[in-house]
């Protein structure tokens, strides 16, 4: 299979003597940089380690779910089990994952500053996530919570006795952590792009992180101040949402989903920008449709706004707003189809090559395609009825997240892995990995659909025996994709020492971040770049490249 | 090159190649004193006002005048206190998404909560 | 690409060629691009603001069109002399905020700390009224959740002895005061950090800081105070002066 | 032969063959319509799906680096954008206007629904016919006549689902919400709480038992405690002394409550209110919020007072006063005859209180 992978010759290749890795050592060094790359690394670390626990509580989860009877876990264990599973996986690994890692590393890079505006406040936002994960730890040790990640009032305000104080503030402290990385980048990417870089210079990743930054800017507060009402509900008992006090439930879901539908862009749109960058360097050719695929991800921030309350079609709200809210959601869904064809369309007459990151990346779109289309089913009045609170909307909502977000962000870990350590990850044995991820994944959440349709509710202990095939089928798949994902954690450790030495741009992408050295210096440019091209231009990289060869020449 | 001759100037124009829309380098607008004590004068005037008023029996408008004297003391507020008035492109387009979100929670919460008890279907 | 030597060169020329005062940090080009990126930040930061307070707005305009009697009767118990001197206490701590960026701008050191000690002293004005309010609820048993009693406002109040509510709307005044509590509890708590603050920038400007062309800490925490006067602003009116020709 | 597979994917294979279920029963009037729309959808997902596919595999192979090395850049195409744009739009809309004729389908009772309440508390069902049948976690309906639930909790956010008849609607505290469906198929299905409500959110399960009407009939014969909704409505009515205002004579201070159902009143701000059933329950609890024009507010708040059931009974009895005859008949019963305990739970722990009204 051919490639494009151009590697310096290993035999004498080293890395280079200075740079943002070994600038400075010791452990301080690292706990107080102001370093956005090693920002980077050090949220990397934290969301592996949270991304590992939330992922044995859905083992835990698809284990008990592989008999009809509450056998492994008593009900109110499983209960925990999947609120803790939901917390971790929502606001401690897919909310930062990809903005807060790879982007927080390449933003800066690829708009040509030094830095984020503000690396203190990158920092404290670390921090913040650390103080978020800590007492998220604290809750599970001392006893759990078990309100589901949606802390439905009033179940959570007068009807539990677990640590929902505690859960929440961990959320309301992890929102603000978000906040402070989304307004990090929207300063950055208005105020400190390099000159000559135009907006529609920008690549698209940085354009779909600027989207979803104003979704974390503007979302996140109404989800904090709703927690904290939630918490002096519970501690002090006044009556905002509580029905007996005159208060009233549903304003808490409206509140609720405010922040909680355009978090899930929040989640997917860096995704999506990854899976730009991906699609286009491997297929050798600027993304079909630069304007189209730019504007859709900003389109998709300012829709998301708008269609909050599909999440409570059933529970009572008013029949026409509900119709205004599900024709918003059609809309919603429109941008993102724009993408997925203009990807595709990308592919056209270009000179493809199939590495890592473009097989997820593939994953993504077929995995994406899949989950946003069952949106739809969600989004139209009707179907919602039956379908919403089930296992559909489960097998719905883990196609966009988990086949679409957690595909990109491995898509773009491998992508950018020679960028951010130096090496590369072994090419054949993170193909396998891909390949198991993409087969495990739907094994574990297509038959879910099929559950959902046959009515099998979600945030079940036990269910109906008849359930019971269909359900096995999806705990062997959880097994598998399991194994696609403890692949790569051994590997890419592996490959810190052992990689081969990757160069400064192994993937002859044309992207900023490709024209430095790798690992990249600690203030990334040797000097302020100038750019001159637009983005995605692969004759300037030739060009360059020649003009290289003979200089040295 | 044209341009690159352009960025050694970049000291004071840091970004040449951005849009009109977004100068990155307003004139720095120092706000006179007077201004200020005639903006924190007219507040207070709004305040008393809006106090007052409270006890005129306006029917619903009551709430309306109260809602607009709050207006037009932020407006005061942002425009001069917070030199909004002064200041480039961004930071008023930003002030206005700000204004743009909250009003979109508010009036889309509200949408349910008016029309719940309109006919039933 | 030779990026070694590239490296090597940097750490020796980094920023040479710009005029490099002490509080330009080293990622900015020039101070004018620090200065806006800050003040850019600090709007940012106020959208997050806008949308904190939104929460409460929301839920107060649903809860004030379902229970407008109650919230009424609850207005009518709030003494409007406390609210009023608040807000004129907050207005003037608002000129004054603006008097001490205009004297940072104008590099005048002396009048920068006495403007910021006057806003410091109308702030803490502000919240001792605050807290005497507080303490004047709860001894009228109107403190939800913790010792609330409807029925102190089922016959009126001092100044409205007519106000008589209905025993179930007298249980909706405990939504007015939850709202109550948590939109004013949320912006003392605004005011209290913002006082904070403000003492450690006038230690800073005692020192001689922000007189040298670095305005930026003081602009930006005006910007914050003046969002906390706006907040209130509009809290004095919803809060205080609902009906009170009744 | 069964030693040559291990007993537990034998097993397997049993329940596989014999307990799998891959599509839920279509047995309401409904049900034919959303699974209409779940077809459609299932249709436009597998072309889109496909459609990308097909680019996707098919570009892979013809222009992978082997056979074209160098690729050639597109700018773009706006015909090709606007047709992806338009496309997916118009099948979006079709889909839009399909599921909300299907939604309003599903949530608007026909006039002539049967009536059942349904309390929903952690974690059971409560179901009260009119014709005073109580059952938990169980609903009988007649197939063939549309019926009417309405629905509320105790406590937490429920959620009443059954899949077999693709309706669902969330139980909510403190306001009625409302579904109506109407069996076809004679059998059993399944019924779930499928809002995440606590501990045991799995158990709060039950079954829909859709019979002919003539098994129907004898059920509700055979079932029935003996007292109506309506009865044990009366007897609260009376305990509770409303009938000292709402009794209809020349000086009374409350309202005639005769023929009030369905009717259309004006508050005192003017507005005009139809009178449900959800009227009703907010009127006893909330006086003064829905003041009737014409009356002073003085009607003390039964909060607190009165169970959810016991609300279900006090409005199922106005409901069915049709005429004064009524009240006049309740207020002589209660002058003649203190009011009597009956056998819900209520009523036998604490005898002093009527059936419905919350213990001290």
């Amino acid at each position: 299979m051919s490639t494009i992978v151009s590697l310096p010759d290993q035999s004498t290749a080293t890395l280079p003597k200075v740079s943002y890795l070994n600038k400075e050592y010791g452990l301080k060094s690292w706990l107080l940089t102001g370093d956005h790359k090693r920002i980077a690394v050090l949220y990397m670390i934290s969301i592996t380690f949270f991304f590992f626990i939330g992922g044995a509580m859905a083992a835990l989860i698809r284990l008990e779910l592989l008999t009809p009877t509450t056998d492994l876990l008593a009900a109110d264990t499983y209960n925990k089990v999947f609120t803790a599973h939901g917390l971790i996986m929502v606001f401690l690994f897919l909310v930062p994952s990809v903005p807060a890692t790879i982007g927080n590393f390449l933003i800066p890079i690829m708009v040509g500053a030094k830095d984020l505006a503000f690396p203190k406040i990158n920092l404290l936002s670390w921090y913040l996530y650390i103080a978020a994960g800590i007492m998220m730890i604290c809750v599970l040790v001392f006893g759990g919570v078990d309100t589901g990640w949606t802390f439905t009032t009033p179940l959570s305000t007068h009807y539990l006795n677990t640590n929902v104080v505690t859960a929440g503030l961990a959320v309301f402290v992890a929102g603000f952590s978000s906040i402070f990385t989304g307004l990090n980048f929207i300063v950055t990417i208005h105020r400190m792009r390099a000159p000559g870089m135009t907006w529609f210079r920008l690549p698209l990743f940085v354009w779909s992180h600027y989207a979803a930054s104003i979704l974390m800017v503007l979302g996140t507060p109404v989800l904090a101040i709703t927690l904290v009402l939630v918490v002096l509900e519970r501690t002090i008992g006044i009556g905002v949402f509580d029905p007996s006090k005159g208060g009233d439930p549903l304003l808490f879901q409206h509140l609720f989903w405010f922040y909680s539908h355009p978090a899930v862009y929040i989640m997917i749109l860096p995704g999506m920008g990854v899976i730009s960058e991906v699609i286009s360097t491997f297929s050798r050719k600027r993304v079909f449709g630069y304007t189209a695929v730019a504007f859709s991800s900003v389109a998709i921030a300012v829709f998301g706004f708008f269609v909050w309350a599909h999440h409570m079609f059933i529970m009572g709200i008013s029949n026409y707003s509900a119709l205004v809210f599900s024709l918003l959601t059609m809309l919603v869904a429109v941008p993102s189809a724009i993408k997925i064809f203009n990807w595709s369309a990308t592919l056209y007459k270009g000179s493809i090559t199939f590495e890592t990151p473009m097989l997820y990346a593939f994953g993504f779109l077929g995995l994406f395609t899949i989950g946003g289309l069952t949106g739809v089913f969600l989004g139209s009045l009707g179907m919602d009825i039956h379908l919403t609170e089930t296992y559909f909307i489960v097998a719905h909502f883990h196609f966009v997240m988990v086949g679409g977000m957690l595909m990109a962000y491995l898509s773009g870990v491998h992508f950018w892995w020679p960028k951010i350590t130096g090496r590369m990850y072994p090419e054949g044995v993170s193909k396998l990995a891909a390949v198991i991820t993409f087969v495990g994944f739907i094994l574990t959440f297509f038959p879910q659909f099929i559950l959902g349709y046959l009515g099998m509710p979600r945030r079940y202990a036990a269910y109906p025996p008849e359930f019971q095939v269909l359900n096995v089928f999806s705990s062997a798949g959880a097994s598998v994709l399991g194994v696609g994902y403890l692949l790569p954690l051994l590997y890419l450790t592996w490959s810190l020492k052992y990689g081969k030495i990757a160069g400064a741009n192994p993937w002859q992408a044309t992207g900023l971040e490709w024209q430095i050295q790798s690992p990249p210096l600690t203030e990334n440019f040797a000097e302020t770049p100038i750019v001159t091209h637009e983005a995605y231009d692969y004759e300037w990289l030739a060009n360059k490249t020649r003009n290289e060869v003979q200089t040295v020449g | 090159m044209e341009q690159q001759q352009e960025h050694h100037h970049h000291l004071h124009v840091p970004h040449p190649d951005m849009g009109p829309s977004e100068p990155t380098h307003h004139e720095e607008h120092i706000v006179t004193p007077k201004v200020y004590l005639i903006v924190g004068a007219s507040l207070l005037v709004f305040t008393a006002t809006t106090t007052a008023v409270s006890y005129v029996d306006l029917g619903e408008f009551n709430a309306v005048v109260a809602l607009a004297i709050a207006c037009i003391k932020m407006s005061l507020v942002v425009l001069f206190f917070m030199h909004v008035k002064y200041s480039s492109k961004l930071t008023r387009l930003t002030v206005a998404c700000g204004f743009f979100t909250f009003l979109v929670l508010i009036t889309m919460t509200m949408t349910d909560y008016i029309s719940r008890a309109w006919g039933r279907w | 690409m030779d990026s070694q030597s590239v490296a090597a060169q940097t750490v020796e020329t980094g920023h040479i060629e710009h005029e490099h005062p002490p509080f330009l940090r080293h990622h900015f080009e020039n101070v004018a691009q620090q200065r806006e990126a800050a003040t850019f930040g600090m709007w940012l930061f106020l959208l997050t603001e806008i949308m904190f307070f939104g929460g409460l707005f929301c839920a107060y305009l649903i809860f004030r069109n379902w229970y407008y009697p109650a919230f009424v009767a609850g207005s009518h118990s709030l003494h409007i002399w406390a609210g009023t001197l608040n807000t004129t206490l907050l207005i003037i701590s608002s000129f004054t905020m603006a008097m001490a960026v205009h004297a940072a701008e104008t590099r005048v050191r002396r009048s920068l700390m006495g403007w910021m000690i006057v806003t410091i002293i109308l702030g803490c004005g502000f919240l001792c009224v605050k807290a005497y309010e507080w303490h004047d609820e709860w001894v009228e048993h109107h403190v939800p959740g913790l010792n609330f009693n409807p029925a102190t406002l089922e016959h009126g109040t001092k100044a409205y002895p007519d106000d008589t509510l209905a025993p179930d709307m007298a249980q909706k005044t405990s939504v007015y005061f939850s709202l109550y509590f948590a939109m004013t509890g949320m912006h003392a708590l605004h005011m209290i950090i913002g006082v904070s603050l403000l003492t450690i920038l006038l230690i800073g400007a005692y020192k001689g800081k922000y007189v040298d062309g670095h305005v930026a800490p003081i602009e930006n925490f005006g910007l914050y105070w003046h969002f906390v006067d706006i907040v209130w602003i509009f809290l004095f009116p919803l809060l205080y002066l609902i009906s009170r020709h009744q | 032969m069964q030693h040559f597979i291990s007993p537990v994917l034998w097993q397997f294979l049993i329940k596989w063959l014999t307990n799998f279920a891959i599509f839920p029963p279509e047995a309401s009037s409904i049900a034919p319509y959303a699974d209409a729309l779940y077809f459609f959808l299932i249709f436009i997902s597998v072309i889109g799906l496909g459609a990308v596919a097909a680019l996707v595999v098919t570009f892979s192979i013809r222009y992978r680096q082997s056979r074209h090395p160098v690729a050639t850049q597109i700018e773009g195409s706006t015909l090709l954008e606007a047709t992806w744009t338009i496309i997916p739009l118009i099948l979006f809309m079709i889909t839009f206007v399909w599921g909300a004729l299907l939604y309003f389908r599903i949530y608007s009772p026909p006039p002539n629904a049967m009536n059942i309440y349904v309390v929903g508390k952690q974690w059971m069902w409560k179901i009260e016919h009119p014709g005073g049948q109580h059952e938990i976690n169980a609903l009988h309906i007649p197939i063939n006549r549309p019926i009417q639930l309405t629905l509320i909790s105790q406590d937490v956010f429920h959620s009443f689902s059954v899949p077999a008849f693709r309706v669902k609607r969330e139980v909510i505290p403190g306001r009625y919400n409302t579904v109506w469906f109407e069996a076809t198929k004679p059998g059993v299905y399944h019924l779930f709480c499928t809002q995440y409500c606590g501990t045991l959110h799995s158990q709060m399960i039950g079954w829909v038992y859709a019979m002919k009407p003539e098994d129907y009939e004898a059920w509700a014969s055979g079932s029935t405690s003996g007292h109506s909704l309506a009865q044990n409505g009366e007897r609260l009515f009376a305990a509770l002394g409303c009938n000292s205002c709402h009794n209809d004579t020349p000086n009374a201070h409350g309202p005639n409550l005769a023929k009030v159902y369905g009717a259309r009143l004006q508050l005192q701000n003017g507005q005009f209110v139809t009178v449900d059933d959800a009227f009703l329950r907010d009127t006893i609890l909330n006086p003064t919020l829905h003041q009737v024009a014409g009356y002073a507010p003085i009607m003390p708040t039964y909060q607190g007072q009165v169970t959810e059931d016991g609300l279900i009974d006090l409005v199922e009895y106005i409901k069915q006063l049709d005429s004064d005859y009524r009240i006049e008949q309740t207020i002589d019963n209660s002058a003649s005859q203190p009011v009597q305990t009956s056998a819900t739970p209520t009523g036998t722990s604490a005898p002093a209180l009527p059936p419905g009204t919350v213990k001290p």
